[in-house]
């Protein structure tokens, strides 16, 4: 019942939208083996810096490595917790403030393992893979993002 | 050898392109960023990491695979 | 910019759907203060004890105390982690297996926040709500469910 | 004193009733309940915990509130 597909890739162009989450939710309702999910979104926020509004987010990649960073995520997470299913989606392009730029989510039959699991994959997206994220002021300047 | 050199996000502001092939004949990673770091100047004040055939590498690694990329702070998510 | 609402009933009458969810999730794209949403989803499974599968859970409870109890988890939650919002859904009467009956939501402007909020949420509501649940097999014949 | 005592999920099976209200002159909890478990019989072998006025209280408590519930175990979510 493992649903580990082959390796693909996680990047989609543009925001994540609340539509494909929800329908991303409703074909895990014929999984009936399944007795807890656990989502991660990452939404892109309006900081203020320095009196500088972020307006947008655009994201770039180093693709072939990330997709391979993903599925070593992947595999090591499948490993180390017993999961029904896994789907990573991040975004590359821009997504402005208030739109979601990263999903991640986990199912199994039990609860504490989707807790632990999905913190150890979201760490480790943030940790190892080369995604890019220039910051986008309303002005039209940019900064570059670094995870924290 | 031959070297093809992947630059992303503010790396690639400073060196005004995404990528390059070099001719070069060092052993190091280090030896390959003293070049770039005098081609570039504003490199090196910058922070990056070095992935060699898509895995990082320290700056003491030896040159062996012909994909090298180097790569600013990670902002996924 | 707290989402601290006066005490409302967490319950309602029937499975969770995902186009709720969705709709909620959409909901918070105005909020551009939060940079991460974690959301838990608990779903009905279809568990074979001795040879009979679950086909439903019929889901009663103490409404009052429980509408209590989740007012208490939700202050104290406010209170222990920096949250910009946090939503309880609970169904009761029948939930078919693979539907969902259990939706938390909770959003901040950072990720750490949100993993350690999530958890604590869910694991005082299976602790402290009188909830009660039936679990009907495909025969008709039912067992009660405890929480482990 | 009245007492209004409700009954949920399996208890309430036992009971066969939702809700009832006694009259009762003992002090503590567990007189009251030593009287529900010889009014039904299936009761005492039953897992379940008491909540006065919607607070859990232990079977020692003195009864001080006229809302009593008999709790079976939670499965919420």
């Amino acid at each position: 019942m493992k649903d580990k597909k082959p390796m693909k890739s996680v990047f989609k162009e543009g925001a994540i939208t609340s539509e494909f989450i929800g329908n991303s939710i409703y074909k895990h309702q014929t999984k009936t083996s399944i007795g807890a999910h656990n989502i991660f979104l990452g939404q892109v926020r309006a900081d203020d810096i320095d009196g500088k509004i972020v307006s947008a987010i655009e994201y770039t990649a180093y693709e072939d490595m990330a997709n391979q960073k993903f599925h070593e995520i992947r595999e090591s997470a499948f490993e180390k917790f017993e999961l029904t299913c896994m789907h990573i989606y991040h975004s590359l392009g821009t997504v402005k403030a208030g739109e979601i730029c990263l999903f991640v989510f986990v199912s199994s039959p039990r609860r504490k393992v989707v807790f632990e699991a999905l913190e150890y994959i979201v760490e480790a997206i943030k940790a190892d893979v080369p995604v890019f994220g220039k910051e986008i002021f309303e002005d039209e300047s940019h900064q570059w993002k670094v995870n924290s | 050898m031959h070297i093809n050199i992947k630059y992303f996000g503010q790396i690639a502001e400073i060196t005004q392109k995404e990528a390059e092939t070099l001719e070069f004949s060092g052993n190091l990673v280090s030896d390959l960023l003293e070049v770039l770091n005098s081609k570039y100047e504003n490199l090196k004040n910058k922070d990056f990491k070095v992935a060699q055939n898509q895995e990082l590498v320290s700056f003491e690694t030896e040159l062996s695979g012909q994909d090298i990329a180097l790569l600013p702070p990670f902002a996924g998510g």
